[in-house]
């Protein structure tokens, strides 16, 4: 039962937004033109930056894990315009709820590369401090962060209305959630429950799909028959369909998303269409699957060679700013790469800790019995001398 | 001190959680404007606001999901689901979400939501509406349950658990919700998760929860006619399980039978009756039975009463263990 | 946190499509009239019958509840149109997924009144046998019927293709499968999951949504900014906004619908607008939700009355009809009464051997246990005359 | 007779369910082109046809959900969950629908599905791909649960799941797919719901299952060294549980240590120590011990070793066993 042809299908009417095109030419588009009007050099290059460095952990990430020092990798190559591109427009007070493969998006927002290598190495299932960094764990349950999204959004609201109930209204802009999932999460039933929820409750959220086109094996047309857009007026919210190879038209689409969020408007949601250009993870085989001449088509839209060519030949960067760049994710990758073979085991003990909030008998028994299991062994060791010292280590 | 129904104790709780905390906030189908299909939040919308009572949509996974979100936002939320057959759609996010956000992020974000669940059977409605599945939570760390079987420990346990830091699930006896007791608004009755001798006995133990616990309460009364004295524990705490209590008392009385709603097997029971007889092996005269419902899904209303143990089924096994 | 203006909503643009308007009076509808040009005289006066004997029984029902002897009743007043018309062009070898309200639509394929009771009377999770009606048992849980039918209409393809593909092809029109469920329903997981399942595999079912203003106590506008046949477009199959106490445009959305099914078209939504004129169950108290004025303005739009006027004014049928079917309908009802109270209660002992289709060891001791146990009270009855007899019974 | 891993044995036994009976299908994410992320279902899409393995959109209440439907409508489905920890989503479907359905309609309609669940932990993997969630599903009744211990089981269980006209889970054992052993592909093991002692010893039994079981096996052999003769029981099914063949090792060995991957808390362990314990109360010679996870949710690859139990961990408790 392949499903790729649908003789009853309703196709889509959404417009594919793009700014940059695939020559790196800007071009027109009615609704995102303004919000790229303004975007300066400086700051095409800090995208330039943050895309090329995600690009290059990521290729560390590979070969860390090839060399047996992580558990696992998941690449993010290709994704690097539509991650860094929605991320880059948030305010620090923004929360963030990534899937699992938005590591542009946690290196924007300050978490050091090392840091989040500690939920790859295996040596903890959280990684950076949510609140420092404003940005939530992974999560790897497809879509069930859609709706902690959807809630936390709806308390940024009941905050801000409390406030101004109360008399003294909260300064700046009001907050914004982003929840980004891929296409083959969209299917889960949770991520309605999510779109209703925020629907229902106008919740400042931002559902941002990177349709890489693959969900592991599965591709897009498994999934829908539709862009994913389309379904937002489903909820009778707005559904915007953007080229994510594309920097500028992914910021411009996410300002303007944004901004609406916080006028009050509740949910958008922005389909980022680009390709996942790696491996699903470095335990996938892609050949298995996929044709090589897909991959070299959508390797000739790649976002970083797009914003290169942009800026050397319409803001003439020259190469020294790109090598220069280069250096520099290297040096960061380096510094990762060594940091992270540093990076001790954390001890088993504490994870008795980290599980409840407030005392707990069973877990408070079983600590101490761990402990004298432990000791048991120690004891037995230091008498006996026997092998069974690695036991669980 | 007033006397109060079961479901009337859980409003009062609830009331005052609010009232004490603007944090706290309802969530549920139904629970605003009709006030719960039980009427248990009824009113609560009109006094605290729609702000705070949230008639959502229909969505198991949704209220709870929203909810994680709430609660590390700085809310307390409360789920209301509208009966403990309808807790699967949202299995998914109870089980892999709230239950493991903590420990996910080694205890930097907490989940300070409560989940309260009419659940049990005997009270002639149809499928999916009579159901126990405590143990398919008890098994899964990171969640805390409680059950309460009196207006008490009801109108305690809503703000104890709405207190706790972490998400607690409140499995309230429907069957039980016009059962009325005294309630002590000054004084807390403590810790929720110890379980409480509720009649002392010095020949058995039965070790009872949520809706059976009057069933064990007339068995004990039931025996002692019999010139048995029965000892009575009413759990409270399904998770953590107060097993201190429990094997003390089973020191003593040296036998113990367990009664619970749902099927036998696979049961709390018997991780109770395993953990019991390990810490009281020596002290045991018989093997700790239980009394639960048969491995049948929840039968029609007509036939209930064959399925869901009676005091003459929890009297039937006191005399299997006395016959050791 | 109401949920009721959106100062960000996307409007739908659906057509409410109409033929039979609050007057009696059939206009035309570009897309359906040609759906209902053939309907006789004798047809209308079927489906007018089927409508009043579904709400006599359902009047019988609240009163059989009343009375203590159902332990719950549903009430489906006001939802006859949607229901019969929707119901009465399928072919008895379509599959029919009701939810539980669709008291109406187990009439029309069949299912005596007294044995749908069973269900009400506590004495089955069941009721009819869903071979003999093709129709599936009521589902509670909801939402969950929509994933079971399209399994079917999957599996109704799969049969299909296979006979062609072995040289026989199957003779008759390719079955359809109609899976109800209501507004409040349509906001679950799973009915998503049903949505995207039949779309890939162009699964020939009709999501046929009874939108009849409330879920309990919760209004429309909670679940939903737009109508939910707007929803179909996002998961690129079509969906039809009907007057949905207009039999006339149920029956032909129903019939358009059915015929792209068996063109092998994949999924068609409908969502037949009309409202729940009495309680949710006999345990609701609407007055707590909702107000009179809004119950008064729809029992203008009452989908019978609307027929009767139709069939008198412009089809001449004499008051004696009327009165004929009324009193047939008493009569269905008088019988349906005196069956009900006759049924015996089922034996709790016959639970044992429904569970399972092979043998159990578990659930072969239970029963063994439970005769021994019943055995035991019997022999304590007779030696002892204790006032045990009663148990559980 | 042929030499297989456990996975190419699932391979081998379902394209022979699959050849024998054209209503055999498969579902599930991954499994077609991708042969499945452990690749156990390789090479059956190009054997079988895009109809018979289905390469489904991601849901897994989808996949379940619409296998009901398959299965009522003549079909025949094996779903597959990619890992333990995404069963969750469909655990709506699993329980209240596929195990319900049957007795709903008093047994007019039957659901002959499969769903496959590759679980257990010890593969250095990330969250929710270790866990070991056979509990959840034993407690509700229209289930079988089914797991295989070695390639013999593996290949028989798979086509006798789905011949089997009840909803039939095989949580695989997925740590042991690379474990080679000899399959019969002429006589069946006989009877999937019935246990196996495979170490026959005299002083004390062990009862494990699927990934525990060459744990149980090491643990013989090493207290064998110690003069001890414990018996070994693969229990391999889990619903419903052979008690007869655990009762009676018992009787004959006076102790029982029960392992398991899951959480000791709410465990199946429980459940068999309470029941062995009433039915062999009189030759216990010790509690039934029980060797589980900690009521901990899964951890972190990096210390994976400390919650699962291992060899030492069985030992230490039939040490403790002995010591009464
Ligand atoms: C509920 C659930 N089911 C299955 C999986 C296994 N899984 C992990 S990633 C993945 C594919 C997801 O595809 P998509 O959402 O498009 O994101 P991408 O990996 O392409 O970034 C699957 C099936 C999972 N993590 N959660
Ligand atoms: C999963 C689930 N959650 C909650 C309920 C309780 N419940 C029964 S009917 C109902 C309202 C359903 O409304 P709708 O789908 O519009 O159908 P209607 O009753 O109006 O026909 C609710 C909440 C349920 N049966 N299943
Ligand atoms: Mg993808
Ligand atoms: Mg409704």
């Amino acid at each position: 039962m392949e499903s790729r042809s649908h003789a009853g299908a309703v196709p889509s009417t959404l417009t594919r937004h793009q700014l940059l095109d695939e020559q790196g030419v800007v071009a027109e588009d009615p609704l995102l033109s303004p919000y790229a009007a303004d975007i300066t050099v400086e700051e095409l290059q800090h995208l330039y930056r943050s895309m090329t460095l995600a690009r290059r952990v990521d290729e560390e990430g590979t070969s860390l894990q090839r060399q047996g020092q992580l558990v696992l990798w998941v690449p993010l190559r290709g994704q690097e315009a539509a991650q860094v591109g929605s991320v880059w427009p948030t305010h620090p007070s923004d929360r963030i709820y990534p899937s699992y493969r938005e590591h542009a998006v946690a290196f924007e927002r300050g978490v050091p590369p090392a840091e989040l290598m500690r939920y790859f190495r295996g040596l903890s299932a959280g990684g950076w401090d949510p609140e420092q960094y404003n940005l939530n764990p992974y999560t790897v349950v497809l879509g069930s962060q859609t709706l902690h999204a959807v809630g936390y959004a709806m308390g940024a609201s009941l905050d801000r209305k409390a406030a101004e109930d109360s008399g003294s209204p909260l300064d700046g802009d009001p907050e914004a959630v982003i929840a980004y999932f891929g296409d083959g999460a969209s299917t889960e039933g949770e991520v309605h429950e999510a779109m209703v929820f925020a629907a229902s409750y106008d919740a400042p959220v931002l559902f941002f799909i990177q349709n890489n086109q693959w969900a592991i094996s599965v591709p897009f047309a498994t999934q829908s028959r539709v862009p994913l857009a389309t379904r937002a007026a489903g909820y009778g919210f707005e559904g915007l369909r953007v080229d994510g190879n594309d920097i500028l038209g992914v910021v411009a689409a996410t300002r303007y998303a944004l901004e609406k969020l916080r006028r009050g408007e509740g949910p958008v949601l922005i389909e980022a269409e680009t390709y996942r250009m790696g491996a699903h993870t470095t335990a996938d085989d892609p050949t298995k699957y996929r044709e090589r001449e897909e991959e070299d088509q959508w390797g000739h839209l790649d976002p970083i060679e797009r914003l290169r060519v942009h800026l050397r030949t319409v803001h003439c960067v020259d190469q020294a700013f790109f090598d220069t760049v280069a250096a520099e994710n290297d040096a960061v990758a380096r510094q990762m790469r060594a940091d992270v073979l540093a990076m001790s085991p954390p001890e088993f003990v504490d994870r008795f800790d980290g599980v409840y909030a407030e005392p707990h008998s069973l877990v408070a028994a079983e600590r101490a019995e761990y402990l004298d299991y432990q000791a048991g062994f120690v004891a037995q060791d230091d008498s006996q001398d026997s092998d069974s010292e690695g036991v669980g280590a | 001190m007033s006397k109060l129904t079961v479901a009337k104790a859980i409003t009062a709780g609830l009331a005052r959680a609010m009232e004490e905390n603007p944090k706290v906030m309802l969530l549920g189908e139904d629970i605003g404007s009709l006030g719960g299909v039980y009427r248990v939040t009824e009113g609560l919308k009109a006094r605290f606001g729609a702000h705070r009572v949230l008639d959502t949509p229909l969505g198991e996974a949704g209220i709870v999901g929203t909810a994680v979100g709430l609660a590390v936002r700085g809310y307390r939320p409360v789920c209301e689901i509208q009966f403990d057959g309808f807790t699967f759609p949202a299995f998914n996010q109870i089980t892999t979400q709230v239950a493991k956000l903590r420990a996910r992020t080694e205890g930097r974000l907490s989940v300070p939501m409560t989940i309260r669940i009419p659940y049990g059977g005997v009270i002639g409605s149809v499928e999916h509406h009579s159901e126990s599945p405590e143990a398919l939570f008890a098994h899964t760390a990171g969640l805390r349950i409680l059950t309460p079987s009196n207006a008490q420990d009801a109108y305690w346990m809503e703000q104890q658990a709405i207190a706790c830091d972490d998400p607690v699930i409140i499995f309230e006896p429907k069957r039980r919700y016009w059962l009325k007791g005294e309630v002590d608004e000054e004084n807390s009755p403590g810790d929720p998760f110890a379980a409480a001798v509720i009649h002392e006995g010095t020949d058995a133990t039965v070790v009872a929860w949520g809706p059976m616990v009057p069933v064990a309460l007339a068995a004990a009364k039931a025996a002692e006619e019999d010139g048995r004295s029965v000892e009575v524990i009413d759990l409270r705490s399904l998770s953590p399980i107060d097993f201190d209590t429990v094997t003390a008392s089973v020191r003593r009385t040296g036998r113990l039978v367990i009664a619970h709603e749902a099927p036998t097997f696979g049961g709390l029971g018997g991780e109770i009756a395993a953990r019991v007889t390990e810490r009281a092996f020596y002290s045991l005269e018989a093997p700790v039975l239980r009394v639960g419902a048969y491995h049948l899904p929840y039968p029609p209303a007509a036939v209930e009463d064959h399925y869901i143990p009676d005091l003459d089924r929890v009297l039937e096994a006191l005399d299997r263990s006395f016959a050791y």
